[in-house]
Order: C-alpha cells, then structure tokens, then sequence
C-alpha cells in the first residue's frame, strides 16, 4: 500500500492509547505490598477509573505489580509467570524492599534488586506506598507507554543471556521451560 | 442482488450487536461502580479493552483445538444472530428466519458453549477443564425452564417461528409478558443463568477457578471470547424483546427494551454471591421449572 | 468405582489464595480426598536479622510480621521486652495501646468481611468495607504518621500523644461505622445465598481443636469462650466492659457470626477507652538505643488478634540485642495442619471461603 | 486459692512421677518453670495434657545457646480452666540434636519439627512431613543456627544496588551531590 507507514502510525497511536487505559494487573501478592492494592482499587481511590483492573491469569494481565520483596522461592515462580505473560508486558516494583532490599538488606532469602532478574518499567517506592503514590506508579507506565520506552520483553529477549545468568546464580534447582516467545 | 444485500446486512448486524453489546458491558460496569461507591470506569472502557487484548501478542497455543475454541464461540454468537429479527419489519437487517427456527436456535446457542468445551479442554489447565464441567452442568440446570417457556410459548400461540410469535403479538395488540406470563417469568429465571453473572458466574469464578475456560486465553482468544460474548449478549437480549416485549419498531425502542431486559440479570448479580454448582443445578429445577411446568400448563388450558 | 484424583494447584498465583502460599489439592470431581499446605515464600528471616539488630532496631522489624494488622505484633513484642526488664508503662499509654489494638481489630475485620464475602462472589461487600476502611487509616495516619505499618506502640509506652481533637474524629468515625454495618448485614449476612455458602461448610470438630491448637474466632465459633483479653488479660482490658461473643455451629456461619458481633464489641471498647482515658505521661523512655541493654530473661506475650491470639517469645542474655524473637501466629497452626484436616472431603468451591474464615495469613507462618 | 498455691500442687503432681533437674516458680508471671532431660519430654508433655489439663500448646520456643553447646526448646503450656502457664525446658546437644518426634500428642508439633528440622538441623526420630518447609533448594548450612552470617551470604549471593556506602552520612551525601542546603530544622541532628 501507498501510505503504509502513515497507516501504521495511525493504529500505533490507538494502539499505544487502548494499552496505557487498559493496564491489567495479575493477581499476585507477593509480598506485603499486597494490602494497599485493595485500598487502591476500591472506592476512595478507585483505579478502575484509568482503566486498571484485575487479571486471574498471567495470559490475561498486562501488568506484573512486585508487591515488595522477593524471597528466592517467590522468585521463581515470579520469573515463571512473567514469561507466561502474553507482550507487551510492564513490570512495576512495588516498595522499597524491590528496590534495595529495604529492611531485608542482608537477609538470606531475599532478592536486592528486582532489575536483576526481570525488566521493570517502574518503581515506586515506600513501605508502604500509599495508594496515592500506586496511582502515581500507573500514571508514569502510562507515560513511559504513550512515549513508547515501556519496552520490557525487548530488553529481555535482548540481554536473555545477562538475566537467565543472573536467574541461575539463585534458582538451584533449575527445571524451567524455555523461553521461546 | 439479494445476496449483497444479505450480505451487507449481516455485517451491519454484526457491527451493531458489537457495539451495542460491548456498551451494555461497559454500562454494566459503570453501574457496578457506582453501586459500589466507585466512579467507575468510562462506558467506552470494553471497546479500549477489546482493541488492547486485539493488539497484544499470542504467542502461546495449545494445539488446534485451542484455537478452535474461542472461534465456535463466535461462530455460534454470529449465527445465532442472523435468525434473530433486529427489529419488527427488517428494513436493512437481513432475517434469515423459517419455520422451526426457534428450536434450531435452541440448538445453536448451546453449540458455542460446547464448542468452547472442547477447546477448553485441550490447554491442558485443570481449571479450564473444571470450568467447563461446572459450565456443562449449569446448562442442563437452566436449559430445562427455559425449553419450558420456548415450548409452553410454542404450544400457546401454534408457531415455532420467531416472526410468528412476533406477528401474534402484533396482532393481538398485547405482548406475550401478558398473554403467557408464567413463560416469561420461567424465560427470566433462566436467563439469569444464561448471563453468567452473580449468583450464576461459578463457570470463570475468579475466586475458585482462577477464570475458568478462558484461563489459557489472552491475547487474541480472550478478544474473541469477549466480543462474542459481547454479541452472544445481543443475540439473548433481542431475542427476550422479540418473544415477550412484541420485538421493536426501531432502534431506539430496541435499544431501551434490551436494556431494562438486562439490568435484571446485572442488578440481581451486583448484591450476590455465587451459588455452588450442585446449589446453582438445584435452584433451576425449583422455581424457575415450576414456572416453566405452569407455563405449560396454563398454555395448554388457554389453548 | 474410584475416578482418578486430579491435582490442583491452587496457588501461589491464584486470585482465590489469601496471601503468597499454596494449597496442594489432591481432587475427585469436585470434592477434594487430600490438601497439602505449602509455605515459604514469604520467608523473609526475621528472626534471624533480629540477631543483627538491637532492640529497638528490631521492633521495626517486628511489625511486619502479618500486614492487615500489625498493631498486635508491637504490642506482643513490646510487652514481651517490658516483662523482661520489668518497665512500666504509664497509665494512659495503656489505654491508648489498647484503642490502638481494637481500631487494629476494626481494619482487620472490614478487610475480612471483604475477603469472606469477595470469595464467595460478593464483591460489593468486600468495595464497601474496604472503602470505609480507609477511615481507620487515616486515624491510624494522623496519631502515627503511617496507614499501615505504625511502629506506634514500643516498648516504655507509645510514640506520641494525641493530635488536637484526635478524640472526637475517633468517636466520629465509630458513628459512622456503627451506621455502616447495618448496611453490612442487608448485604451480606442477610443474603440467603451467602449463608447457604456457609452454613454447614468448614466445620471443625471438638477433637480438632485440642489437637491443633485452635484460637480466636475459630475457638469461639465452636462455642468455646476463650479469649486472651478475658483469660490471661493484658493492658487495661480487665477494666473494661465487653462481650465475647460465642456461636456453636463451628461452620464458617457461626464464626462469621463471631466476627461480626465482635466488630460491634471493639466499638463499645474504643468508646469506653476515649472515655476513661487518664491525662498523664505517655511514655517511660528507654536510654540511648545503642546501648539499652536488658536483664538475662525470657518472655511470652500474647495478644489477641482479629485472627486468634499470637504469642512472642523472647529472649534476652543481658546484651543490647535480642537473642531469640520467636512469633508464634494463629496461622501457624490454622493454615497448616488445620487447614490440611478441614479442607478433606470439601467442595473446592469451598476453599477460598473455608482458607478466609480460618483466618489464614501466609507471613506469620513463615516470618 | 492464690497462684503460689494452685503452682505448688501442681509442682508436686508432677514430682510424684519424674525426675526434674530444675523448676521455678514466677507467680508473678503466671508460670512454672521446669527443666527436664529430652528423654522425659514426651512423657511430661504428655502427663501435662492429659492429667493435669494444660491442653493448648501456647508455643514451642527455641534458642540456639552457642555458648554452652547447646538447643534449648522451651514448650509452653497453657490450662484454659486454670488459667495458669507452665514451660517445659529441654537441651539438647548443639553438634548432634537429636529428638524424639512427638507430633502424635499434639499434631500441630508437626509443624514445628517440620520447621526447627530445617532451620535449626534438629533429627526428629519417626517425623513424617515434606522434607521443605520454608526454604527451597537450600544447599547451606541450617541457617537459624548463629553460627550462620546472613549478611555474608547475603553479600555474596545477591547483587546489591550501589549506593548503601554513603548511608551513614545521608545528608552530607545530597549536599554533595546536589548541593542542597540543610533545612534549619534539621541541623540539629546532622553529625556535624
């Protein structure tokens, strides 16, 4: 087609709009993180008004919310279930303990740095972040998406070999599906 | 010539059971909102939803059944709607009704679901398989009254056809929610299982059953299931409005006869919780077959 | 003829599941013949970094042991290091621990109603109550600062004194309530739905609960009056005037029963608490953190949660760091064999409904 | 009847039929005290359940004593109709902690075994559980154990985000940085 390139663009500037007011959150506490999710999509907050709701399935979510931190066994199944995650997908860091490890510093179970490990779009930090600072956390993904640097699979299939490195140094046990999307 | 009338008008239908399906789902949702102390989402919200899941990669299959599955769902919704009549006297939407198309409907509305069945059952997930056995069960609990209504209805006025019954309540001057009101109430009961909304929803109970049949499905197949489901929505809707409220003259009549159809089942769903699958089973076969068993009853006397 | 179980894992990724665990369910057609609790992924070592830390550094740790109620840990803790060291703790700070303990008590309590009615697919409920609990948080916000983790109670007392009028919202927001959980009722205990969900479901026998330790809610739906604040009181509970509500079908009905009236009853004692509240010091300070040291000595302080009674058990040998803190749930037992005995032969429709009603809160069996 | 009295009949029932190296009592913190050797453990425990009414296991605390060489398991029981608390104390050797598994007098015990097992290396004779607990795929030492540096491992295991070096000295850290001034009201707590 003769205008092929503008008509891409076209439908890129939808598309960018449906995925920042259609974010899907997986239903996964992980950690502490979890209590002020209620909060945040309930009536005072309600973050269902942005368009962000909950997904019962890694297929169906979009978003991936580290609700703080990560003990290694946690961990694995977070890596297991961010691949099951359908692209384009967003990681958010939830908390100070995703960030540095917060309070569990020098802790034997759990992981510092969640960057390590998975591709995260955006962190918020706190212990806990109010609901406020939540809503702030999907407000910058939306952001980072409207300009089009929410790219987390990319980087990940890019630096495949870094992180599975990075994986494998913690997760003994190594019984994984490959990666293969 | 008449073919691309057909045609055009087939997909013209399409386009307004989408539409006018996804917004009743959005209003749905406002509603729930609102009911709940919430804002709420935009009305349009469903469509940035469906058009998101379109846009998101699929990368994932689980064999061919897989795929298959979400796309009987469409084509059971898609036919279905094509022997709906839209409105009283067709005008551009095409009506591909004959005799008997009331039972063969009977027939294609649950041929979706079994289809879905099927491709449930090959992604391997343990909760789309209980899902489906949950959604088969319930089936045999609401489709008893609500062949009961069908047939009570067909016994009453001596027509198996969709346009029939229309054309009895034109005639007649009075819509079938007066002339067989135990069919109706029986039809209403039942279509609270239909809807699959609370106390019913036990087939993609979150809580239980992560989602149920459409655990595996993102992506493209949720789009799918969504827009079907979406359209399978219209499809009931504007079949309630055609046996009972006498169907509709235009658009805007049909528009607000669905719409207070569907509040029933929303509202009714929105200040419960869900029944278990044997509780669901077993409250169809009490009031609403005894409606359903009146129905006949009062058909056969008035005949 | 025997169908072949299947295995169904219910967890740790699953809307259902309450927290980060997983139930390892063994099911034929829908009933389940075996259910094996597994834990750990929440493993943060507390107790272990405790070792590093010194008292006053742990009790920031020791707050964060189970999130929708965090107020029964400092107090546990605190508690426990005053038996040791033999501190006083001024007359009001008691009473303004204990109102402290029961708006605790009323979070935790709406956020169950919203996880014992959402599991059942009433959702309004669980928006309702979750809405109006963002009241007690800004309660919680302006005496301490924080909505979740306070860090308010410590040991000596607690951190600060009330804001100006902070007396009157409080009493305010309890009139509120009070005018909400009518509209609980209508909704959720009220609806013959959700009771056909719960009645008969869950059930735990008198046997199970000697052998595993059953406390709290769970105890007194069985028709057992036990609770720490009347058996072995602590703070100033003994001089204050409430029921402990008691139900005897031991079914996730009965003990949802037990949680509502129980609601109505932290109500009463926040009320009399605002009301007999003494003017006076609010705090009996520690020296320099760094070097507080406490007498060689060990202590079990236990405190009733919305849960069930927790218990801590510390340690000391004289040092300017704990030897021991050891957290002992209600989850603990709940969760893991009691949940593994009471989940066989149910419906898994059933288990999201049966893991709320236990109380089951992953962090404290896992620490 | 006061406490002093009600531990004293109490203490003597329990002396009729055992040998104890040591007991206490704290009437003032509602407790009686007793040492025994882990061999009489069950049995005392057992005796405690079902003669003398202290049905609810409040606790099973433990402590690792470096020192002496030494676990010491405390189990804390609590009479419901009495109202009264007893601690039965028990050590057992640090190098080779051996014990008997006792889960069939209460079986929540199971879970504690399950735990102390793997946290502290304890030998449950007889225990049948999962061999994981808490952690997954640990290879190390039982990391409860005192002898066990957390933060080393941790240094050596995880990655950690640069930048903790300068958190002694947060302030100084942003005036260098970003050469901020110190609010005036929070110089009085800055080190300088």
């Amino acid at each position: 087609m003769q205008n092929d390139s503008r008509s891409q663009k076209i439908v890129d500037i939808i598309q960018a709009y449906a995925r920042r007011h259609s974010l899907w959150i997986l239903a996964y506490g992980t950690g502490c993180g979890a209590i002020e999710i209620p909060s945040t999509m309930t009536s005072r907050y309600d973050a269902e008004r942005l368009g962000v709701r909950g997904a019962a399935t890694p297929r169906q979510a979009d978003v991936l919310l580290i609700t703080g931190y990560l003990t290694v066994k946690t961990l694995k199944r977070v890596i297991r279930v961010y691949e099951q995650m359908q692209s384009p997908k967003y990681v958010i860091g939830f908390g100070s303990c995703a960030i540095n490890g917060g309070m569990y510093w020098d802790s034997y179970n759990t992981i510092k740095m969640l960057d390590q490990y998975i591709p995260v779009d955006v962190y918020i930090s706190g212990c806990m972040p109010r609901p406020e600072a939540v809503l702030s956390g999907f407000g910058k993904l939306q952001d980072l998406i409207k300009a089009g640097v929410a790219d987390g699979p990319k980087r990940y299939e890019e630096n495949f070999d870094w992180y599975r490195a990075n994986q494998k140094k913690i997760i003994k046990n190594w019984n994984f599906a490959d990666y293969n999307w | 010539m008449e073919i691309l009338q057909y045609i055009f008008g087939g997909i013209i239908t399409f386009l307004l059971a989408f539409v006018v399906g996804m917004t009743f789902g959005g209003t749905r949702r406002k509603i729930i909102a609102r009911i709940q102390n919430r804002y709420g989402p935009p009305i349009y919200q469903n469509f940035i939803d469906a058009f998101k899941l379109f846009s998101k990669t699929s990368a994932v299959h689980h064999g061919a059944m897989h795929y298959m599955g979400p796309a009987f769902l469409m084509v059971s919704s898609v036919v279905s709607l094509m022997f709906i009549p839209i409105l009283r006297d067709g005008g551009w939407f095409p009506n591909l009704n004959f005799h008997g198309d009331l039972i063969f409907l009977l027939y294609m509305m649950v041929f979706g679901s079994l289809g879905m069945a099927l491709g449930a059952g090959q992604t391997g997930n343990p909760n789309s398989a209980i899902g489906v056995t949950r959604g088969l069960a319930q089936m045999v609990g609401y489709e008893i009254p609500w062949i009961m209504a069908l047939v009570a209805m067909m016994i009453q006025f001596h027509t198996t056809s969709i346009t029939g019954l229309m054309d009895v309540q034109l005639q007649s001057g009075t819509w079938n929610l007066f002339a067989s009101p135990f069919a109706f109430v029986a039809a209403i009961l039942a279509s609270l299982g239909m809807f699959r909304y609370a106390p019913f929803n036990i087939v993609g109970a979150p809580a239980e059953l992560a989602s149920g049949p459409a655990s595996e499905n993102g992506g493209k197949y949720l789009f799918t299931m969504m827009s079907s489901h979406s359209v399978f929505a219209f499809v009931k809707l504007t079949l309630f409005a055609d046996l009972f409220l006498g169907g509709a003259g235009n658009l805007v009549e049909l528009l607000i006869k669905t719409f207070l159809l569907y509040m029933i089942p929303v509202l009714y769903g929105v200040v419960n919780p869900r029944y278990r699958t044997e509780q669901a089973v077993r409250w169809f076969w009490g009031w609403p077959t005894v409606f359903g068993i009146i129905a006949i009853a009062y058909a056969v006397w008035s005949t | 003829m025997r169908e072949k179980a299947t295995t169904l894992y219910l967890g740790p990724q699953h809307p259902g599941i309450t927290g980060n665990m997983m139930v390892r369910l063994k099911v034929e057609g829908d009933t389940i013949v075996k259910a094996t609790t597994e834990v750990g992924y929440l493993h943060r070592a507390f107790e272990k970094l405790a070792e590093k830390r010194n008292w006053l550094q742990t009790f920031t740790l020791m707050c964060r042991f189970c999130v929708p109620e965090p107020d029964p840990m400092e107090e546990s803790y605190s508690r426990a290091v005053e038996a040791i060291e033999g501190r006083i703790v001024p007359e009001r700070a008691k009473y303004i621990r204990v109102m402290m303990l029961e708006l605790a008590r009323i979070g935790s309590l709406l956020l169950w109603h919203a996880g014992q009615a959402g599991s059942t697919g009433l959702y309004t409920v669980g928006q309702w109550t979750v809405g109006d609990r963002n009241y007690i948080l800004d309660l919680f916000e302006e005496l301490t600062g924080a909505r979740i983790y306070h860090m308010y109670i410590w040991p000596g007392g607690v951190r600060r004194d009330f804001p100006e009028g902070f007396a009157d919202k409080v009493l305010k927001t309890m009139d509120y309530l009070e005018g909400r959980l009518k509209d609980y009722d209508n909704l959720m205990f009220e609806n013959s739905i959700f009771q056909k969900r719960t009645q008969g479901v869950g059930y735990v026998s008198p046997k199970q609960i000697i052998e595993r330790g059953v406390v709290g809610p769970v105890l007194r739906g069985a028709g057992i009056r036990s609770d720490i604040r009347i058996d072995d009181p602590y703070e100033v509970y003994d001089k204050l005037d409430f029921k402990i509500p008691t139900e005897t079908s031991s079914d996730i009905w009965g003990r949802a029963l037990v949680r509502r009236e129980e609601l109505r009853q932290s109500i009463r004692i926040i009320r009399q608490v605002i009301e007999k509240m003494p003017e006076g010091a609010i705090y009996n300070k520690v020296p320099n953190p760094q070097k507080w040291t406490i007498p060689p000595g060990d202590a079990l302080a236990r405190t009733e949660s919305s849960r069930g009674e927790i218990g801590f058990y510390v340690v000391s040998d004289g040092s300017n760091k704990p030897r021991r803190v050891h957290l002992r749930g209600a989850a603990y037992v709940h969760a893991m064999t009691l949940l593994e005995d009471v989940l066989v032969g149910q419906n898994i429709s059933d288990v999201s409904t049966i893991m709320n009603s236990l109380g089951t809160c992953a962090p404290e069996i896992e620490r | 009847m006061d406490k002093g009295k009600r531990f004293d009949t109490i203490r003597a029932r329990i002396k009729e039929n055992f040998v104890l190296s040591q007991d206490k009592i704290y009437a003032d913190k509602n407790r009686l005290d007793i040492s025994v050797s882990k061999q009489r453990t069950p049995a005392i425990l057992f005796f405690c359940k079902e003669q003398l009414g202290f049905i609810h296991l409040m606790h099973v605390g433990i402590v690792d004593w470096i020192e002496d060489g030494t676990l010491e398991l405390v189990f804390m029981l609590w009479s419901p109709t009495e109202k009264l608390r007893v601690y039965i104390r028990t050590r057992l050797n640090r190098e080779n902690p051996v014990m008997e598994n006792m889960d069939m007098i209460w079986p929540q015990l199971n879970t504690y075994e399950r735990e102390f097992k793997e946290m502290y290396g304890i030998d449950f004779k007889g225990l049948i559980a999962a061999e994981e607990f808490l952690l997954e795929d640990w290879d190390g030492p039982p990391p409860m154990l005192r002898d066990f540096d957390t933060e080393a491992y941790a240094q050596e295991v995880f990655h950690t985000r640069p930048g903790r070096e300068d958190a002694q000295d947060v302030r100084e850290a942003i005036i260098k940085r970003s050469q901020e001034e110190i609010p005036d009201f929070a110089k009085k707590y800055s080190r300088q």
